[in-house]
């Protein structure tokens, strides 16, 4: 039985008791506005992350564990996912505050964010197939009808349907692996599967393979891996903009935190030479994302492209993980880092497409004059995502290439890792930078300025905060990215 | 019972090969959704075919949950078809174009 | 709590009538009785004489063949037309006669209204139903025939309800 | 007896998948995948597990399988024919579905499952129920908040809001 | 003379019969005697206790109880007599069939009427086999842009589906057509069946009404199967089985309904919702919407969805009586077969037959079956009776009912069950064991 | 190709999600007419009513009839209320002809008319209690309309179209004991009438069917121009038999009954309350009436109105009812004009569908008192 006063039980509880009754209220209260419920929204989620914060820094969970003997384990790995999915959440549902006004069924929308944080962050904790999977569900299938909630808007059903349906293709394959993985252990928990999988026989170890290919394929989909990435740019761009921050930002992190979980521990289980394979995938994502996102005029879907690209980076530090200890380290940190820019750079976005009504680059000529504090926040989080020194992104991208570079040493092929990603870093600064001179640089038709929205500039200023705070000073995240790294040499010892 | 566990394997891999096919050549939604349920009805016949053999409980249940979350799944994909097709008067997503890429 | 004691107190409704007796009237058993032997009319004070509008009934000895019933049909069903007959009657020097057709006749009775002589009356004989249309005109040696009817049962109210017995 | 059975279920099963995704009228393929999933469901009852057999009926015949055809009904009549598709992606399809089927059929048919014992006993309803409440019951929490969420993001979703039930004049 | 009503003639009609006979008797004698022989020349007579097998040998085996007994009895306890006659479909259409007469009778009652009088010379008791017989004789209309296939098939699988439903009741101990171990679980299962055959047949007649009415029916199905299996679940938790026949053992003592008095009048509301009956009847309601759903079926199908109706009638008052009636249970009311009868055999005058194999049924199980009849035909009545009180409800107050009321009372239930387990009031050292 | 409209016609824009149903005239709910009604899914977005299945030219064939043989004719548009469409005809000839009704007449017509009330009503009742489904409701009203229906048989001799009132008083006086056995059949029914509280008007299932639906507000009812029970559910006091009595209802015990809701459960009632009413009125007319004495006035054959035209009135089932005749010298009228309740409560039905959800359809379109017949005439 699991412990019912563990971090993961208690935030499923008071998110979803929050998430359950917001619908409620609105039927009882009749309420049009959105405020109330996004007031509530907001409250509850920085209860959570408090509540994850203090559990953290009164050290009363345990290390980042790689088992336990329950469905969920509350285990630092969990809590650093947790702070970073709530964050993106909290960017979210502020960011919301204007985009929503006016529009139908506004508690139903902080409803389903709270109910896809909640989803988000339960997949970080689970120990188990099965939590693992109806995690990833409640994750999902909130996040299929955001996409579509702008009911009277054609793009974003679109982008829903297609989001819809690679999803749903996504759950199945996982459950296609999943299913295959329990035939052939007898267990739905990872532990006992990892251990199972290293006792099986050679004539057993083809379909091991296509369990945990299965699973790359069915967290592919989620992340947006090269092969299956075709549906990502048009669901960012036809999403509401803020539910693209939380895709963006929140689900592909989530994505990242089950591959975590599951893949990288089943393939070294299965003592394989995986790596190369993840590497060659991990350099065509990033080119294919950086490459396509420089042809793009619009500007929600050149983040979607990059957001592909950041995908390859983080990517870099799970194909070198058996051999690498500061690679997991250096994706955790880059995980937390773009989620946060990523969710910046998206709600920038919102911001300018509900006050302007523009998304079209050419559009947002003269932005730094008619909205400066967004188009500063804007400025700060392409910089940081094109890892420009002083700013965090910088840090994490050179722990990842460092790392792939100190690999060398067993892998000769790793730094060309480090190369490809340096390459594409400089690739990705043209179309920031191009982005950056036509806000500022260039005359725009009027440069009167314009009200901005309170909470696009809250987030702002936070994500401001953050990124350059991080980028001065990025140590205790470092720290705490390394205590939340399982230690998986403990792991290959199993076998 | 004289059918081994691989009869009972062999058809789910049919049936999901049957749902690619579908996914990969269907343009129609509600075929495709037609397909995502046969991939998952193959994934649950795996499961209930290895809890048998092994034999645990622990398939039957991870196969109840399965069954569940496909009906929520198709409940918000069928109310997203329905509002597309109120939008497009069509369910083709061959034919939604309004997001170029 | 009203709509429970409403629905209780319908469903009581509905138990209490199964101890009511039945009001149909079990047709070709039992036959309805009449007042009187069939409307009649006086043409000396103007008054009809109450009964059912069955069945006309032609005396052949009061008929002058005046045509008078058969005029006053004209504008409501022409039902009435005059026939030959064979008899001989002092009164009746043209030996026409009513016959009438029961396809049309709407039983209004206006025929009787306007005879002066009490040739004709109507009866209580209502079965007037045939295989063909042509057995529905009643020629009039037809109609002098006076129906054998019996019918007996009237309306009885008691405690528990009315009945027809 | 069994193998009969067996291969009658799974020519049903089969063959009305195959007739779901590729019979011309919408409303005959919704009724080919009931077909398919009923028959997913005799395997179950094949392998001794008639609770999820069961289960499976009630969710997918009586309430998945309703909400197709009741959608299948909303959009016209006139759409339920689907346009003839492309023939180079049909045999692309066609070509994919074998490389799956055989590429998996023959790791399955190489791997040991076929020495895999049958065991005689079955196991239990009341030990799935056990599970949900012990082992697997933060699970169940989740399920429901899964349930939950789909049936609020269906309700916004699906209803119109353009035409509003207050429609009377006085 | 009219064409329409020939006049009688004794004398043709003799004449008519004497050549029919004439033709038989020729045709007979030329054929099919030499058939019979040339058979009986070609097939070998099995011999028994040493004597042939001759078909006057058999015949007066026929009328031989000693002999005939034994074969009944192994007959009746075959799988096939349980599924067709006894407590599968032949007793459930009996029943049915008693129903129909006793509904039209007691609606009558109550409408000061007299129902169906001539047929049949009680009372007009064999009116429904003159019904049967004039809808079978009446022609099957399709409407020209039906589609043939599924509107042919719906009322088949109608009824089938009833008869599934029906034959999951056990009406005595150890009688019962099919007992799978989660019984309950597959009447839920069993009961999803109905919404789609309805929507289905109702799609394929292409036919405004009876979309209307299918649509109609099927909001209501939906609707109402949430609260009829929350309604079921108290029952469940209590005895912790979802055996049917596990929860009749269950009620020796004591009904389920003196404990969950909410969720019985919750589960009665929703069987007669899933039965469309009145005042829930909107499916069908004939002022609004024809006949909704029924509205073109014609002559047999019409009958067929009839006798289906009824079918699922039964099944559900059956179930209502297994699940908080206590089933079979009832003291000991069938007298004991005579034993003498048994030893002695029967004696006729001078001729003493004895019988080997009676009694043919067993005291407990005919006891069981008249109890279960009696409770049975009571909740039928039970059932029966809105159709003369109430008048039919609008589509939203339907929905209402089932969404807000009945689920809401459906979870009082399922407290109140979950209550009397933790009291310790059932269960371990409880008032059941 | 598409074919060219004319202009000023437009093909009605095609919306998939409005089903146009055609309730009528083969429908078991809709009388001799058809309502085209719109629906939106369960919602009724248009409803258009389409009368003239049965019109007969009632009118224009009195225009070839005298005043005598029109009696049979002109009572076929309400033959279950056969005596009241008669009575303003005999009121207005009688003030063409100028002819004096005995006294007796006069209080044997108040009888028959409410009789034949009586009838009406209980016939609609039935209807109305089939049309919500609730069959009792049918059997019951029918049965006891039996009553009354032997009553009228004993006064006129016929069961439905009795032709009884003539100009110049009745056509035969009361058969013997006819007093004993109305008192008694109306009393029994009286206290029939009182088990129908129970089992419908205080049905809870029936009141939340009917209450609120299908709102006629007071100015409405007036604007619109509808009438008897109608208007008094809507909270009118007005009844012809009050305001411009006729014969001896001036000398009789009675009141209007009026309800102020408006609504469809009103509107039903109204014409229950009426009932008791009705038998109010025989009682009293019974007592009231002179025991002997002449029932018709002795008319010249063929008789002529004069240049004249007059306009009667007197209240039916269904509201006011009357005749306007002009007559120009000769034995037939030269026009008749009816004017009927059931036409001029036809108006409420578009206003009032619109917007309802269809199951109220029935209830809303029968409670309006609407007799498709005696509307198209």
């Amino acid at each position: 039985m699991i412990d019912f006063a563990s971090t993961p039980i208690i935030l499923t509880m008071l998110l979803g008791a929050v998430g359950v009754i917001l619908p409620i209220i609105s039927i009882i209260r009749k309420e049009r506005g959105s405020s109330l419920y996004a007031g509530i929204a907001f409250g509850a989620l920085i209860a959570a992350i408090s509540f994850v914060a203090y559990q953290i820094l009164s050290k009363h969970i345990m290390p980042a564990a790689i088992f336990s003997k329950n469905v969920l384990v509350d285990d630092t790995f969990g809590a650093f996912f947790a702070i970073a999915m709530l964050i993106v959440s909290i960017m979210t549902t502020v960011g919301s505050f204007n985009y929503m006004r006016g529009k139908s069924n506004p508690a139903v929308y902080y409803s389903l964010i709270l109910l896809a944080s909640i989803g988000m962050v339960l997949i970080a904790y689970s120990t188990d197939l099965v939590m693992l999977f109806v995690a990833w569900e409640l994750m999902s299938i909130p996040t299929y009808v955001l996409a579509g909630f702008m009911k009277k808007d054609p793009s974003s059903n679109e982008a829903a349907i297609k989001y819809f349906l690679f999803g749903a293709l996504s759950s199945g394959i996982i459950i296609y692996g999943i299913s295959i993985a329990y035939g052939l252990t007898g267990s739905t928990n990872i532990g006992d599967v990892i251990s199972g999988f290293s006792k099986l026989g050679p004539d057993m170890m083809p379909l091991a393979l296509l369990a945990v290919g299965m699973f790359i394929a069915g967290f592919g989909f989620k992340i947006g891996l090269v092969p299956f990435h075709m549906w990502l740019p048009d669901t960012y761009e036809g999403s509401p903009t803020t539910i693209a921050a939380l895709l963006a930002a929140g689900t592909k992190k989530a994505g990242f935190a089950a591959a975590l979980r599951v893949i990288i521990m089943g393939t070294i289980a299965l003592n394989i030479d995986w790596a190369f394979a993840l590497g060659i995938i991990a350099i065509i994502t990033m080119t294919v994302g950086n490459l396509a996102a420089i042809m793009q005029k619009n500007l929600t879907r050149m983040l979607a492209y990059s957001s592909i690209g950041h995908a390859g980076y983080i990517l870099i530090g799970l194909s070198i993980a058996p051999f690498s200890q500061i690679g997991i380290q250096a994706s955790l940190f880059h995980i937390l880092n773009h989620a946060v820019m990523k969710a910046a750079a998206f709600i920038a976005a919102a911001g300018i497409i509900t006050t302007l009504a523009v998304s079209h680059i050419d559009k947002i000529r003269c932005l730094g004059k008619r909205m400066p504090i967004t188009s500063l926040g804007l400025t700060i989080s392409l910089l940081a995502l094109a890892g420009v020194p002083p700013l965090n992104g910088f840090w994490s991208k050179l722990m990842l290439f460092g790392s792939a570079i100190n690999a060398g040493s067993v892998m000769p092929w790793a730094p060309y890792l480090a190369v490809a990603g340096v390459l594409n870093s400089a690739l990705s600064l043209a179309y920031y930078g191009w982005i950056i001179r036509k806000m500022y640089f260039e005359e725009g038709e009027s440069d009167k300025r314009v009200k901005e929205p309170k909470s696009i500039i809250a987030v702002m200023i936070f994500s401001i905060i953050f990124i350059v705070g991080i980028g001065v000073y990025p140590d205790p995240i470092i720290e705490f990215a390394k205590s939340a790294v399982p230690n998986l040499s403990a792991l290959s010892t199993i076998h | 019972m004289s059918n081994g566990l691989i009869d009972f394997v062999l058809v789910s891999v049919a049936l999901l090969a049957i749902g690619i096919y579908g996914l990969a050549v269907k343009r129609n939604a509600i075929r495709m959704l037609f397909a995502i349920e046969m991939i998952v009805n193959s994934a649950n016949l795996n499961l209930v075919a290895f809890a048998r053999f092994i034999p645990n409980s622990q398939g039957q249940t991870l196969a109840l949950f399965s069954i569940a979350i496909a009906a929520a799944e198709v409940a918000v994909g069928l109310a997203l078809i329905i509002v597309a097709y109120r939008m497009y008067k069509n369910i083709d997503i061959a034919d939604f174009r309004s997001l170029k890429g | 709590m009203s709509t429970a004691g409403g629905i209780i107190r319908a469903l009581n409704s509905g138990v209490k009538h199964l101890a009511v007796k039945r009001f149909t009237l079990r047709y070709p058993e039992q036959k309805l009785k009449f007042v009187g032997d069939g409307f009649q009319f006086d043409p000396q004070t103007g008054v009809g004489i109450a009964g059912l509008k069955g069945r006309h009934i032609l005396f052949h000895d009061k008929c002058t063949g005046c045509q008078l019933c058969s005029v006053a049909c004209e504008g409501i069903a022409e039902a009435i037309g005059m026939v030959k007959v064979k008899e001989t009657w002092k009164h009746n020097k043209k030996a026409i006669m009513p016959q009438i057709d029961y396809g049309k006749c709407v039983f209004c009775g206006l025929c009787v209204d306007a005879c002066p002589f009490y040739a004709l009356y109507m009866t209580n004989d209502y079965e007037l139903s045939s295989f063909t249309k042509s057995a529905l005109i009643y020629t009039p040696s037809q109609l002098a025939v006076k129906p054998n009817i019996s019918q007996d049962v009237e309306i009885k109210i008691g405690k528990r309800g009315a009945t027809h017995g | 007896m069994v193998d009969s059975i067996f291969l009658a279920v799974s020519v049903l099963t089969i063959g009305s998948a195959i007739a779901a995704l590729e019979i011309r009228s919408l409303i005959y393929g919704s009724i080919a995948l009931m077909l398919t999933l009923s028959g997913i469901a005799g395997f179950f009852l094949l392998l001794d597990s008639p609770f999820v057999a069961m289960f499976q009926l009630s969710v997918y015949v009586g309430a998945i399988a309703v909400l197709i055809l009741f959608t299948v009904m909303l959009v016209r009549r006139e759409l339920i024919f689907n346009k003839i598709e492309d023939p180079r992606r049909r045999y692309a399809g066609i070509g994919l579905m074998i490389i799956v089927m055989l590429g998996i059929g023959t790791i399955i048919i190489g791997s040991g499952l076929k020495t895999m014992e049958t065991s005689v006993t079955t196991v239990d309803y009341r030990k799935i129920g056990e599970d949900f409440l012990t082992y697997y019951s933060p699970a169940l929490i989740v399920m429901a908040l899964i349930l939950t969420s789909s049936v609020i993001g269906a309700l916004a979703l699906a209803r119109r809001e353009d035409v509003t039930n207050e429609q009377r004049t006085d | 003379m009219s064409t329409i009503a020939p006049e009688f003639r004794l004398s043709r009609f003799i004449a008519s019969l004497t050549d029919i006979i004439f033709w038989i008797l020729l045709i007979f004698s030329i054929i099919g005697l030499p058939l019979v022989f040339i058979l009986l020349f070609y097939i070998k007579l099995p011999v028994v206790n040493g004597q042939l097998l001759t078909p006057y040998l058999a015949m007066t085996w026929m009328a031989d109880p000693s002999r005939t007994i034994p074969i009944i009895k192994s007959l009746i306890h075959t799988e096939f007599f349980r599924i067709i006659a006894f407590p599968g479909f032949g007793f459930a259409a009996l029943l049915a069939a008693a129903t129909i007469f006793v509904e039209r009778k007691f609606l009558a009652k109550i409408q000061l009427r007299v129902g169906p009088l001539y047929c049949g010379k009680i009372e007009g008791i064999l009116q429904l086999m003159a019904d049967g017989l004039k809808l079978m004789s009446k022609e099957i209309i399709i409407p020209a842009k039906a589609d043939k296939p599924i509107f042919w098939v719906a009322p088949l699988l109608f009824v089938g589906t009833a008869a599934a439903l029906t034959s999951l009741i056990p009406v005595a101990p150890g009688w019962v057509a099919a007992n799978p171990n989660v019984g309950l679980l597959t009447v839920f299962a069993t009961i999803g069946f109905f919404p789609i055959i309805t929507v289905l047949s109702s799609w394929s007649a292409n036919s405004k009404w009876t979309f209307i009415g299918g649509i109609r029916a099927l909001h209501q199905m939906i609707s109402f199967e949430i609260p009829l299996i929350l309604s079921l679940l108290g029952i469940v938790i209590l005895t912790g089985t979802l055996n049917l026949t596990e929860i009749v053992e269950s009620q020796q003592h004591y009904w389920w309904i003196v404990f969950m008095p909410i969720g019985a009048i919750v589960f009665f509301i929703t069987i007669i919702a899933e039965l469309e009956r009145i005042p829930f009847d909107l499916p069908e309601a004939e002022s609004e919407i024809v006949a909704g759903w029924l509205t073109e079926f014609s002559g047999m199908m019409y009958g067929l969805i009839q006798l289906g109706t009824y079918l699922k009638l039964y099944a559900f008052a059956g179930l209502f009586t297994v699940l908080f009636l206590g089933g079979w249970n009832g003291p000991m009311v069938w007298p004991p077969f005579p034993q003498e009868i048994i030893t002695n055999g029967i004696t006729i005058g001078p001729i003493t037959a004895h019988i080997p194999g009676l009694p043919l049924f067993d005291q407990e199980m005919l006891n069981g079956t008249l109890w279960f009849v009696i409770k049975t035909v009571g909740v039928i009545l039970v059932i029966l009776l809105p159709r003369g009180v109430f008048p039919r409800i609008r589509i939203d107050m339907l929905l209402h009912t089932g969404w807000y009321t009945l689920i809401g009372l459906a979870f009082v239930n399922i407290f109140i069950a979950l209550g009397l387990l933790y009291a310790g009031v059932l269960g371990h050292g409880g008032l059941m064991q | 190709m598409a074919t060219q409209l004319p202009p000023g016609i437009e093909l009605e824009k095609v919306d998939d999600r409005i089903m146009t149903l055609n309730v009528g005239p083969q429908h078991p709910g809709s009388g001799h007419m058809r309502l085209i009604i719109k629906v939106d899914g369960d919602y009724i977005v248009s409803c258009d009513p389409d009368p003239g299945y049965v019109h007969r030219g009632e009118e224009k064939m009195a225009e070839y009839r005298n005043y005598i043989q029109n009696i049979p004719h002109l009572e076929r548009p309400v033959i279950h209320d056969s005596c009241n469409i008669l009575y303003p005809y005999c009121l207005a000839v009688e003030d063409l002809l100028g002819i004096e009704v005995p006294e007796r007449a006069k209080y044997i017509r108040v009888i028959g008319s409410e009789l034949n009330r009586c009838t009406y009503i209980l016939y609609w009742l039935a209807i109305y209690g089939i049309f919500l489904g609730h069959s009792t409701m049918f059997m019951w009203p029918v049965g006891d309309r039996e009553l009354f229906i032997d009553l009228l048989e004993a006064m006129s001799g016929a069961r439905v179209t009795h032709a009884y009132f003539v100009p110049g008083g009745v056509r035969n006086d009361l058969p013997a004991n006819f007093e004993e056995r109305c008192l008694r059949q109306v009393d029994y029914f009286e206290k029939r009438l009182k088990e129908y509280e129970d089992i419908f008007y205080q049905n809870p299932v029936l009141k939340q069917r009917t209450e609120g639906t299908g709102i006629l507000s007071r100015m409405d009812a007036i604007r619109l121009g509808t009438t008897g029970s109608v208007l008094r559910a809507s909270g009118v006091d007005f009844d012809v038999r009050k305001k411009e009595p006729y014969d001896v209802y001036d000398n009789l015990d009675f009141e209007t009954q009026v309800l102020r809701e408006g609504d469809s459960y009103a509107r039903s009632r109204v014409p229950y309350l009426e009932m008791f009413e009705s038998c109010r009125i025989i009682k009293d007319a019974l007592k009231k009436m002179p025991k002997s004495g002449s029932v018709r006035t002795k008319l010249k054959p063929n008789p002529k109105g004069g240049n004249d035209e007059v306009y009667r009135r007197v209240e039916s089932g269904r509201g006011s009812l009357g005749y306007h005749i002009i007559s120009n010298n000769r034995p037939e009228p030269y026009r008749v004009k009816i004017s009927v309740g059931s036409f001029r409560n036809l108006i409420c039905i578009p206003y009032l569908l619109k917007g309802e959800k269809l199951g109220n359809m029935p209830a809303v379109y029968w409670s309006l008192n609407y007799w498709p017949v005696e509307a198209d005439r």
